[in-house]
Formats: structure tokens, C-alpha cells, sequence
């Protein structure tokens, strides 16, 4: 009898040190569909797809039965070879190698059956994949040149590469914008038609119910439930995903706008942008549309003094400033959190307290030595307070779920007490709960008096959440838009030039 | 019922997981321990006072030297001059120690500000030319062991007031001097790494120069302090060493370096940066400081101690490995 | 080739418990350098032949502070007798002192001590009269005319230093028309001075002799000088006389050598060390003198 | 008028960027190239065809270990044990080139496999036991110094069939024999690390472990392969040597590890891993070499030597990442 599942999971469980990732959960995915799987930051789903892939063991007792045979997969090599392949939500590409060699990594062309490597042809099959895929990128690009948004497209180009029967998807949208989302759904069709199977993980609302046939339901470790698409509306997943009725996703909140607190003049450097010029004043939204590679965190990393400006001034209350380190930046009390949480974020071996203290730690110090009582009890309320989830503060933030991660740099920049907090795609890889106290957060800042500036590749988010909003397209700033007149094509149309 | 089983199940897993974060702190320590009872029942003179003192002076410089190495490796980065640079402290401490001269807080101050002036030379390099600290270090590895071949023309230079000698060969309450020394650094580091801002970033920079540098952390001036103060306590050996042997030698010091970040090593201190504790390093030092005693007391031929030495250098650290897990 | 003396100590963890043995310590300054090997051969051999002793052997790996932490072992292990092999003559001061302080005798080998009045007896010969009786044969055979060029030990060991000082000394005073036209450093080792002497002989420096301050680097220019064709045309000659160095000698592709004798100086070492430690009265200088090894000379030295 | 000057402005930039890749991968050269200039005209010996072969041959010892050294620091490793190797080997080597005993073929394989031995236990420890490199190899540097002592008991051995001295000492068509090892090991090595699925693997794993991971590259066998490579060649690097010196010496090679080092981060290889090339390897070691013959055939001080031979090393990489800007 052949079954109707392509992959039956079944009573797995995943114990790392100090935590039960999950527990005896299961996962059924049908031949052909796309199968979501939701749940909040730190739920299991990425560890879930980490044992099918052969990442991580699970504990003893469960079992995996793919095409109806039970299988045993002990390193990713089994199971690529069986069929199944995965973009990872954790981008990895290797920086000094080309794209080619990143796709073919593992299973490179040779000439005949000699040792020669043929990096013609495997340029030449990546140059047909992208054009498949509709990417237009030079296959001898290095990964390192790559903005974030073209790793993940050469990521997922890469998953697809593999002919896989199973395709999984873990946030593979998190880095791109809406018209590679839509690209990518194309291509997902596509492969279901022919039959492929895709487990699809995202935090993003509206394309689960695009895209989804099935979807599963993780919260904490443990399974809810599978429900068919049509049997969900966002509410019901909602509240099957955090087990309670959650309010408005984007709670925008009335706040008194005041005074112009930062004005950008001419901003401009050389092959990133030119020509910048915007205001935020207090109490203000700012948000910044745009399509993937349109300059938006270049003019922020200049503007917080991570790079060098060619041409351009920056007024803070009307006064001149002169920027030329991020602690100058701060010094003026402004705040970026990045976009690149591993790269430019995390300190990976450091603890969640001191993930969270580090860009604030004159305040926990008088004279250079620090007071632990202040640091420990300030440092944990502001982890409560945004709900991370975390054994300990002593836990590594290597070990937090992706989602978690990203509450502890907002925690973090918090910590600084900023005027003007400048947000990098605030909410990549959080789920709806988290997303939707982020969002309550940055207006509760903005009511306060803070002027925040979001960069935003969700539309719907910009457009949620801002009271005005800046479009830049090609390293130009091509419109801008109040919260009234701002549309989705509106935007759009202006995004792309 | 049932609540109580998962709040007895929580307290059960609690206790494991502190009994793992235990185990990962403390685990070279306990390899050390076993190290020393076997040694004590190999050997009857091992335990003597007397023997533990040697034990203690005779680390005590590496141990210092270490202790820096422990900041630099923290940050990512690596020190091979540390040898060499004892020899030109040596030397230079040495000649300003002679009697009748200057006072003798001149040869101690002046060693270690040579010592820091080289920290600060490499650290200068590696972070505004940004080049490896391997090849910063090795060229002043190069460079220091041929100023102090200069200096002092290839000899030993001796005579010195005898006061000097206190430095390493005094006893305070029948302690030896050294191990105040290398108490005093101790503290005053471990205070350093893990109570100051300072010591917050040592660690950020080593964990994530990127996130580091959008913290707002100046990374230059903090690394540049860190192979400042590695440099001055190598200074301080310098001294030290100066001071125990009762002569500056300009060929001192060779392979210290590697006995220092060895001993960083084996304490934990990991070379991708971002990791490691004074205390391990501590700890490391002994273990390499009980090994060469304890091999020598027991009259393991020389040839054969290297075989020993050299696996159970490497039979330790995977031991702490394993006990991690 | 005798391994027993140290063997037998392995076997024994409990020294105290053999009262009539006495136990002598020996801190040599490196295992690894080709005299010492020999020397610790005399050794061994010596203890080998007498009875109610035993010797424990360190090695310092030459570095001073090293070799005063096996000193302070030794003392921690109430030796009977040390013997030392300073890496550093004036960097052993202080272990010189805590050795007398702690009451055990002294006595030194091969190098005499900074503070020698502090040690019992010193068993050895003079570095500084081997580099004399090289460069007055070298001197000789070169007419007292030409250029010379000088293959030096390692920075500051003491041997380096004091037979470059003969070197020069014995051109200051017998052959005022040879001229010293480099001097670098081989670290006693045969690879680096076969380097060195390559660079030479293909730089523009007129060479007639290239003196080494040891064998081993004679050796490698010897070496060098073979395979650029020019070995007629220069004299080579080394210090210590080791076996390899001989044949090279009674092959004619060395010009001298000299004769330090390893194996009297670490047997007369030991021998001086048994009859301290037993009480016996001893000599404050036990010479060994080198001797300068000519070609027809060799077959004496060659066993 | 607009869209032309676009267009012109892109060719220029393109022009600029190719400058620039060239200048990437060849400012090494270009100060290379600066050096010998410099020296040809300090010293007319220099440019000697004889004394270009005696570069050649000075630097194939130190070239052979560096270019296994480079894919070592490639998976972002580090193998310190490369010197005591070299003796060991050619203890071994010398000890099966006895006359009369074996043919002379058994010596040079022998010899590579014990090198080969070494590497593999070294690789095997560094990923089996996922111990930092640094001690796995710290321990094979004093383990394998111990056991070429050992094996020869401290003694060089020599005596060995005359025809064992034409690996390093012959000539082929009047150019010397090392010289055509270096360029075969240099050309296998090159191959290997650009043009097989192996090579790819050793950058893969040393830019992102976690890549290689996710893309079911075993790394654990390529390390071990990696090391087991190097070791090979460290190995065939001994024999070299026990032939260049007609012996066998158990105490030769010590500090090889970091001149082979020195020269791999000259060449532009990364220390974080998964950058580098033969070709820079190779223009390393030439400047080592090249600063070793000059600064002796200019008759600089042996002490001032050491001075300026640091300041080179470190300004040569300083000038080599000016250039990458
Ligand atoms: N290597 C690890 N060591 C310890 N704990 C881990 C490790 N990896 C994951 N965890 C923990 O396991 C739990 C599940 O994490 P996982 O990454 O699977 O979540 P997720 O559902 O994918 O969340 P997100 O939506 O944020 O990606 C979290 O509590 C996380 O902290
Ligand atoms: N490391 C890099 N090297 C070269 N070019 C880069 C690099 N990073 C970004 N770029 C390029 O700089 C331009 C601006 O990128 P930036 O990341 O600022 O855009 P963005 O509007 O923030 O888009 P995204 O949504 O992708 O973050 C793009 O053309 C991008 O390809
Ligand atoms: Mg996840
Ligand atoms: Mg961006």
C-alpha cells in the first residue's frame, strides 16, 4: 500500500541542555502540498526540521517513515540523498566562494569521472538555474558581495537545485521583499505540480494562507494540531499558535508629533546613494519602503556612523552633528538595530545579560566597575518585559530560538534609552505575538516622544505602522508618502522606480 | 498530583542543568585534582610545602605572561612575542637595577613600561593597519629578541643591587614573593575581565567585532589596551625573571610564548575569541607548571617526559571536552 | 647505550627507604645538544661502575629559569650531591646560593661557575682556550694572511661568547693581517650554518677560512662550500671532535677540529659527586684539557 | 549624451574594479618584486643565477611545509608540530637509508609516511575530539621532538648510501634537484586546492563550518585528509632535509612550524579560514628566503638582522592589505 503521506513523523522528542525543545510531536505531510508549520519563536520548528535533516539527533523513541519506509538519518548526506533538502533560516554561505560553488557545493560537476573539478559547467547550470528562477545575478559573484537579500535567493535556488521530492522551507521569505516573495511562489507552485512536497515555516500571516494546503500547529515544544487551510482564518491559527485571542496586529496609537529631532541633508556616498534628505520629528513613525538592495541600510549605517559619508549633513535638534563612530551615535541617543542579526547583532558567545547591557553598560558601571546587582535585575526585567524566552539570563544567546534572539537586541537598544531609535526590518523571523508587541512597543516609543525611523520590507507593516513613509529605490529617494495617501500601489509604484 | 511530579521533574532538570554548568566550569579543575593525587601517591616529595612553594614560583611567570595572553586571545587575537619581549625586559630592568644607580622601583617601572610600550606597538599594528596578530606579533617576537641581543650585546648582564633579588627570591611570612605577585595579578585581571566595562568588551570584541564596533564600542582603543596590559604584566615577568636569575639575559624567554597561551588553552580560553576566564587560565598554568615538577621529581627520563608531557597537555583538554558534553 | 642508572630509579618511588644510597642530582643544560649527549654518555657509564649511588638526570632545554626549577626540585629532594651543567654561568648565581644555602654540595661541569668559590669542585676545561687553539692552527695554515669568517653558536650562550672571544683575541695578537669579515650566528645547528654559508659564498666577501664556533656547523659549511665548488679553496675547522666530525676529518673534508673530552668530563663529574657525597674530600679544579685534532691525528680519537 | 557618460563612467569602473582584483591577488608579488629590486642593486651578487638556485634550494624545505600548512589554516586550523616532525622523519628517513639495507626508495616513502602518520593523529584528535587545533598539534610538536630523540637517542644517524644525498644535493640538467620537487609539490598542491571536489571542501569548511555542514560535506574526513596531507608533505619536507645534511639530526627543524606559518600568512592566507592560495604560499616563502640571503649577503650585523628582518616581514603585510583597500 503506498501511503498518501510523502512523511510521517512521529513521537519525537528533542532534549539540549536545560531545555525540552519538543516533546513526542508529530508531522504528517501529504504528496504534492505545501505544509505549513507554525508557531511562536522557540516553538521547535526549525529543530524539528534540523532532526529531518540530520542535523541534530532526536531522542530515542520516535520515528520517521518518508515515501511509507521507516528511515534512520544520520547526517544531512542521508537525507539529501534520500531526496529531501532545506533552506535553512540561519543563512550560511561560504563569503569567498562563488555562487556556483555555493550551489554545487557537495556534489560539484567533474570532467568525466575524473577529480577535475568543471567550473564551466557548474557556472554555466547555475547561470540556467537563476535565469529559471528568474535571479539575475553573475554565477562567479562572490557570496560575500551578495546583499542579504540575494543570499537568501541563492539559498533558495540552491534547496531547489537538489530535485528534492521534499522541499523545506524554513523563513525563507525573512530576508526578501514582496516581489521576490511573489517570484518565490511561482516557483513553489511550480514544483508542486510536479509533484514536489514543500514544508513551509514562516511568522508571515498572509502568505501562509496563500500558500498553505495543510498546516501544523507547534506551541512550546508540543503539537496543537494539523488543520486544512480552509478550516483556519488568522484567528483561529492565532489562537491556536499562542493559545489566546491576540489583538490588532498593527496597533497604531495616536501620538503628538512635535519637533523636527533629526534632519538628514544631501546625504550621499558613492555607489550606496545620493541625494538623501528626510526629517523625523518626535513622536513620529518614519517608515522606509523600498525593494531589496535600494540603499535603505546603507543611508542608516552612515547616518549612525558605521560608514563614512561622502557628501551630506545630520541636524539632532537642529543642531549639526558630527558623526563619526556608532558611539557618537549613540552619544546623541539614537539607536539602530540592524537588519543582520548573526552578523551585526548577536554576540554569539556571550551571555543573554550581556547581550542585552552591552550598548548601555555606562549605565551599569560608575567608574568602569560594574554593579551586579543593577545589571542582573535591569537586564531581567528588560528580557520579561519583552518576553524572551530564555532558561536563564546566563543562557548564550547562541542557544535562543532565531525570534528570541531578535527580542534581545530589541532589549538591548531599549536599554540605551534613545531618542531616536532607527529599526532595520524590526520583526524578520518574530511571530505574531512577539511582532505584535514590537509593534505595540514602537508606538508606545513614539508616544513618548521618540521619533522612530522602520525599514521595512512587509508592506502591510509600513504601511501599519508609519505616519509618513520614505520610498527609495536605486540608492534615491523616490517619493514620499503620508499615512492617509499610502497605499499598497501607491508604494509600490514608487519603490520600483 | 501531577503538578507536583512536573514541579519535582523541573527540580530534577534544574539540578542537572546546574550540575552541567558546574561540570563546564570547573571541570579542568578536577582533571587538575586528579592530576595531583596521582602525582602525590606517585611520589612522596610532591605534597612537601616546600615543593608546593616551587610548584607556585616556578609557574609564576608564565602564569603572569598568561594571564595578558588570556585578554589578547579573548579579543581573537594571539601574542608570540611574549618571550622575546622578557628577554629585552630583562635586560633593560637588569641595567637600571645597578646599585648605587637609580632606586630600585626604577628597574621594576621602567621593565614594565617597556613591556607595555611593545603590547602597545603590536596592538597598534594589528588594529590600525589591520593585519593578522599572528604576523604583528611575530615580527616584534623578531624584532625584541634582537633589540635585547643589542642592548646588551649578547650578554648576560649582571650586577645588580642585591634588593633586586627580593623581587623573586624574598619571602614574605615564609611565602615566596612570586606568589604574592602572581596573586595580586590574578585578582586585579579576573576583577579586570569580569567586573569592568573594559572586560565587557574584551568579550564583545572577541564575540562579534561587527556587533561590537554598532554598540558603539571603540574596538581600536579597547584592543590597543589589551595588548597594552598583556605587554606590561610580560614586562612584569621580564622583571621577574630578571630578578630570579640575578642577571638580565638577552636569550631568555624562548618558548614562553607557547608555554603562556598552552596554559590559556588548556584553561579554555578559545581562539575564535570571545570565550575563556582567568581562572582557567590559572589553572592551565598549573597544570603545565605540576607536569614538569611532578615528571621531574619522579625522574622520568627527558626524553620520555616529552612523549608524557606532550599527551597528557592534550589528554586534559579533551577530558574538559568531554566533560562538557 | 646505558640506560640502567636511570632506569633503576623509575623503579624506585620510595628513595627514603634505601638509606645507604646516595643520590646525586644532575641538571644538564640541554639533551638535545650533541656534546651534552656525550657528556651525559660519561655519566652515565661512571655511575654505571660505581656502587651505592643514584642519579637523577633533568634537563634545562637550555633555559636558565627552567634549569633553576629543577635546582629547587632537587633541593626539595634533599639530593646528596648536584651536579651542574649551568645553562648560564652568571644567570646560575642564585641557584648557586639556594644550593649552598640548603647545604648540599656543589659540584660544577663543563662551565665554571660565576660564583665557582660556592661549589666544591669544578670538573671541565676552559671554552675560551678551545677557541684559541683553533684560530692559532686555522691562523697557521692560512700563512697569518686572508679573511675569515665566523660561524657563532647561539646568541649569548656562553661557549659562543668565549670562543669568539679566543677567535679574536689570538688575531689580536698573532696575526694582525687576517681580517674578520662576517660574523653571523648558526645556532649551533649544521641546517643553519650550511645556509649561511651558502649566502656567503655567493656575496661578494673574498673568504680563505670559515671558523665555527662547534663541529656541527663546520659541518654544514663544509656542505655548502663542496657544492659551490670551493672547498680547496677555504679552511673549514670546528670545535668538539664529535664521531662525524672525525670522519670528516680523516676523510680530508674538515681541516681541524678540537678535542673536548664529553665523556672525562662527565664521568670525572660523577665520580667527584659519588666521593662528596659520601664525605670523601675532593679537589677544588679537576682539568680536562682540550686538545686540537689534526688530520693525522684522528685515528687517536676515532674508536 | 546621459546614458554615453553612464556608460563611460561604468567602463571606467570596471577597468577600476579589474585593477583592483589584481591588485588583490598580486600586490604580494609586486612588494616581492620591490624587494629583489632593491636587493639587486644593494648587493650584485644577488641576481647571480647560482644564487638564485641557493634561494630556491634554501626555501624548498620551508615551501614544501608551508603549502600543506596553507590548506591547514585554510579549514582554520593551525599545525605547530611541522619542525619536530621534519626531525623525526628524518631520523627515520636516515635510519632506512642505511647502505646495503633497504633500496633507497624505502627510505623517502618511509619517511613521508611517518610524516603522514603525525598529520593523521593530529587530524583525527582535532576533529574527533573537537580539541582547538592549536594543542592537538602543540602536543604532536612535543610528543614527535621526543620520539625522534628517542629513536635516534639524541644522536644524529648518519652514514647512509652516498646516492640518498641527491634528493637535496643533486642536480638535473644542471639545476638542482629540490628546485623540481618544490614545483611538483607546488603544482600537485595547487591543483588540488583549485581544480578537485577536495580542494573545494577545504574552502567550504574553513569560510562556513556550518555551510559545509548543511551541505552533507563530511568535514571530518576532510580534515583528517587535510592534516594527513600535510603531514605527507612535512614528511617528504624531513627527508629533504636529512639528505641536504647528510644526517639524520633528531634536534633539527626546531621553529620550521613558524617560518612555515610566517610564510602562509604572508601569502595572503586567512588565520579565520577559508582564504588563501598556493601561488601567495609560495611568494611568502620567497620572501623569507629572500630576506634571509639578502640581509647575509649584505653582511648586516647578525643582530641588526633580526631587527630589520621583522620590520620587513610586518611591513610587507602591511603594504600587501594597503593595497587590497
Ligand atoms: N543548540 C541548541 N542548544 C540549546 N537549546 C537550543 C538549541 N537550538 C534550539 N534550542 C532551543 O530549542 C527551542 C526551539 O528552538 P527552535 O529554533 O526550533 O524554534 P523555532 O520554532 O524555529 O523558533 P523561531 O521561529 O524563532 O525560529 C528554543 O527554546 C531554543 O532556545
Ligand atoms: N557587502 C556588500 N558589498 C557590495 N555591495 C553591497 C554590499 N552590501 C550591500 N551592497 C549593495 O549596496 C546596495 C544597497 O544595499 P542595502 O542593503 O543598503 O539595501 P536595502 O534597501 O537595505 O535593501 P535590503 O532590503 O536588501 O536590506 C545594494 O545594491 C546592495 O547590493
Ligand atoms: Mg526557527
Ligand atoms: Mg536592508
Amino acid at each position: 500500500m503506498t501511503s498518501e503521506f510523502i512523511l510521517e513523523m512521529s513521537q519525537i522528542s528533542k532534549t539540549f541542555p536545560g531545555v525540552k525543545a519538543l516533546q513526542e510531536v508529530q508531522l504528517n505531510v501529504r504528496k504534492g502540498t505545501v505544509h505549513s508549520l507554525m508557531g511562536e519563536n522557540g516553538a521547535g520548528k526549525s529543530t524539528l526540521m534540523k532532526i529531518l535533516i540530520g542535523i541534530h539527533p532526536a531522542d530515542s523513541g520516535g520515528q520517521i517513515l518518508f515515501k511509507g519506509n521507516p528511515v534512520t538519518i544520520h547526517s544531512t548526506n542521508d537525507a539529501l540523498g534520500m531526496g529531501i533538502s532545506m533552506i535553512h533560516q540561519e543563512l550560511s554561505p561560504v563569503p569567498f566562494m562563488t555562487i556556483s560553488e555555493n550551489i554545487f557545493l557537495g556534489r560539484e560537476s567533474t570532467y568525466g569521472k575524473s577529480f577535475w573539478v568543471n567550473d564551466k559547467e557548474m557556472n554555466q547550470r547555475t547561470e540556467e538555474l537563476l535565469n529559471q528562477l528568474e535571479i539575475s545575478l553573475d554565477p562567479k559573484m562572490l557570496m560575500k558581495d551578495l546583499s542579504i537579500a540575494n543570499t537568501q535567493m541563492v539559498e533558495i535556488a540552491k534547496a531547489i537545485s537538489y530535485n528534492s521530492e521534499l522541499i523545506i522551507m524554513d523563513e525563507p521569505t525573512s530576508a526578501i521583499t514582496e516581489k521576490e516573495v511573489k517570484h518565490l511562489f511561482k516557483i513553489i507552485r511550480g514544483l508542486k505540480d510536479k509533484g514536489v512536497s514543500i514544508i513551509y515555516i514562516s511568522h508571515k500571516m498572509d502568505e501562509i494562507f496563500k500558500i498553505s494546503d495543510d498546516i501544523t500547529i507547534f506551541r512550546d515544544g508540543q503539537y496543537i494540531g494539523t488543520k486544512h487551510v480552509d478550516e483556519l482564518d488568522t484567528n483561529k491559527l492565532i489562537s491556536m499558535m499562542v493559545g489566546r485571542e491576540l489583538k490588532e496586529m498593527f496597533p497604531k496609537e495616536h501620538a503628538e508629533i512635535g519637533d523636527i529631532l533629526l534632519e538628514a541633508k544631501n546625504l550621499s556616498r558613492k555607489g550606496f546613494f545620493s541625494n538623501i534628505s528626510f526629517n523625523v520629528r518626535k513622536g513620529e513613525i518614519l517608515g522606509f519602503a523600498g525593494l531589496m538592495g535600494a540603499g535603505r541600510t546603507e543611508v542608516m549605517e552612515s547616518i549612525f556612523g558605521i560608514t563614512k559619508l561622502d557628501e551630506g549633513e545630520i541636524f539632532i535638534h537642529g543642531n549639526k552633528v558630527n558623526i563619526r563612530h556608532p558611539k557618537d551615535a549613540i552619544g546623541h541617543k539614537m539607536a539602530l538595530l540592524t537588519e543582520d542579526r548573526k552578523l551585526t547583532g548577536c554576540f554569539l558567545p556571550l551571555s543573554v545579560r550581556d547581550n542585552i547591557a552591552i550598548a548601555s553598560m555606562d549605565k551599569y558601571t560608575t567608574s568602569g566597575f560594574i554593579n551586579p546587582k543593577k545589571i542582573n535585575t535591569e537586564c531581567a526585567e528588560a528580557s520579561i518585559k519583552l518576553n524572551v524566552k530564555t532558561p536563564s539570563m546566563e543562557q548564550l544567546i547562541k542557544n535562543l530560538s532565531g525570534g528570541n534572539q531578535q527580542k534581545v537586541l530589541v532589549a538591548r537598544w531599549l536599554q540605551t534609552d534613545p531618542e531616536i531609535l532607527i529599526v532595520d526590518e524590526p520583526t524578520r523571523g518574530i511571530d505574531v505575538g512577539a511582532k505584535a508587541e514590537i509593534h505595540r512597543l514602537l508606538c508606545q516609543l513614539a508616544k513618548a516622544g521618540k521619533a522612530v525611523i522602520m525599514i521595512s520590507s512587509e508592506l502591510p507593516e509600513v504601511l501599519g505602522m508609519s505616519d509618513r513613509v520614505v520610498v527609495m529605490h536605486n540608492g534615491k529617494i523616490t517619493g514620499e508618502v503620508k499615512r492617509d495617501e499610502a497605499t499598497q500601489e501607491r508604494v509600490m509604484e514608487l519603490a520600483i522606480g | 498530583m501531577k503538578s507536583e511530579s512536573i514541579v519535582e521533574k523541573k527540580n530534577n532538570e534544574q539540578f542537572k542543568a546546574m550540575l552541567n554548568i558546574f561540570m563546564k566550569k570547573y571541570a579542568i579543575l578536577l582533571i587538575f585534582i586528579v592530576m595531583v593525587i596521582i602525582l602525590s601517591i606517585l611520589s612522596p616529595a610532591f605534597l612537601r610545602p616546600r615543593n608546593i612553594m616551587n610548584v607556585f614560583r616556578q609557574i609564576s611567570i608564565i602564569a603572569v605572561i598568561a594571564m595578558g595572553v588570556t585578554f589578547i586571545i579573548i579579543t581573537g587575537g594571539i601574542d608570540l612575542s611574549s618571550g622575546s619581549v622578557v628577554a629585552l625586559v630583562a635586560v633593560v630592568a637588569a641595567s637600571l637595577a645597578h646599585p648605587n644607580q637609580f632606586p630600585l622601583i626604577f628597574a621594576i617601572i621602567g621593565g614594565m613600561l617597556v613591556g607595555a610600550l611593545t603590547g602597545c606597538i603590536s596592538g597598534t599594528i594589528v588594529t590600525k593597519q589591520k593585519i593578522p596578530a599572528f604576523i604583528a606579533t611575530l615580527g616584534m617576537m623578531i624584532v625584541a629578541r634582537g633589540a635585547a641581543l643589542i642592548y646588551s650585546d649578547g650578554r648576560p648582564i649582571t650586577n645588580f643591587t642585591p634588593s633586586f633579588d627580593f623581587i623573586s627570591g624574598g619571602y614574605i611570612f615564609g611565602i615566596p614573593t612570586p606568589i604574592y605577585i602572581l596573586a595580586l595579578v590574578t585578582v586585579v585581571s579576573h576583577i579586570l575581565l569580569k567586573h569592568t566595562k573594559f572586560g565587557k568588551y574584551v568579550y564583545a570584541i572577541g564575540g562579534n567585532s561587527n556587533a561590537a564596533l554598532v554598540s558603539g564600542i571603540n574596538s581600536t582603543r579597547v584592543v590597543i589596551m589589551v595588548y597594552t596590559y598583556a605587554g606590561l604584566l610580560t614586562g612584569l615577568a621580564g622583571v621577574m625573571l630578571a630578578s630570579r636569575l640575578s642577571a638580565g639575559q638577552p636569550t631568555a624567554g624562548v618558548g614562553y610564548e607557547l608555554d603562556a597561551i598552552a596554559a590559556a588553552t588548556i584553561g579554555g580560553v578559545s581562539h575564535s575569541g570571545g570565550i575563556g576566564t582567568i581562572f582557567g587560565t590559572i589553572v592551565g598554568a598549573l597544570i603545565i607548571g605540576v607536569l614538569n615538577n611532578g615528571l621531574d621529581l619522579l625522574n622520568v627520563s627527558a626524553y620520555w617526559q616529552q612523549i608524557i608531557k606532550g599527551v597528557i597537555i592534550v589528554g586534559a583538554v579533551i577530558m574538559d571536552k568531554r566533560k562538557n558534553r | 647505550t646505558d640506560k640502567k642508572a636511570v632506569d633503576s630509579n623509575e623503579s624506585g618511588p620510595s628513595p627514603t627507604t634505601k638509606n645507604e644510597t646516595k643520590k646525586i642530582g644532575v641538571a644538564i643544560a640541554d639533551f638535545s645538544d650533541q656534546f651534552q649527549v656525550y657528556l651525559m654518555e660519561g655519566m652515565k657509564d661512571a655511575a654505571a661502575n660505581l656502587d651505592g649511588i643514584e642519579v637523577v638526570y633533568v634537563d634545562a632545554k637550555y633555559d636558565a629559569n627552567k634549569q633553576m626549577a629543577q635546582v629547587e626540585n632537587f633541593i626539595a629532594q634533599e639530593m646528596d650531591a648536584i651536579v651542574l651543567m649551568a645553562v648560564d654561568t652568571e644567570a646560575s648565581v642564585p641557584m648557586v646560593k639556594a644550593i649552598k644555602d640548603a647545604g648540599i654540595p656543589l659540584i660544577s661541569v663543563n662551565r665554571k661557575l660565576q660564583n665557582q668559590e660556592l661549589a666544591v669542585s669544578y670538573v671541565g676545561s676552559d671554552s675560551y682556550i678551545s677557541g684559541r687553539l683553533e684560530m692559532e692552527a686555522v691562523g697557521e695554515a692560512m700563512g697569518g694572511q686572508g679573511n675569515i669568517a665566523i660561524l657563532m653558536g647561539s646568541f649569548g650562550h656562553e661557549p659562543a661568547i668565549l670562543r669568539t672571544q679566543g677567535y679574536k683575541d689570538v688575531i689580536a695578537e698573532k696575526y694582525p693581517d687576517i681580517k674578520v669579515v662576517a660574523e653571523e650566528t648558526g645556532d649551533w645547528y649544521r641546517d643553519k650554518g650550511m645556509e649561511i654559508a651558502e649566502n656567503w659564498l655567493q656575496s661578494n666577501l673574498v673568504i680563505n677560512a670559515i671558523v665555527a664556533n662547534n663541529d656541527e656547523m663546520a659541518l654544514g659549511a663544509i656542505k655548502a662550500a663542496e657544492d659551490a665548488g670551493v672547498r680547496d679553496k677555504l679552511i673549514i675547522a670546528g670545535i668538539d671532535a664529535t664521531p662525524e666530525a672525525l670522519e670528516y676529518l680523516k676523510a680530508g673534508r674538515l681541516d681541524f677540529t678540537v678535542f673536548q673530552d664529553a665523556k672525562g668530563q662527565g664521568g670525572g663529574s660523577i665520580e667527584v659527586a659519588a666521593k662528596v657525597a659520601k664525605g670523601e674530600t675532593v679537589d677544588e679544579l679537576y682539568d680536562i684539557p682540550y686538545v686540537l685534532v689534526r688530520p693525522e691525528d684522528v685515528d687517536k680519537y676515532l674508536k
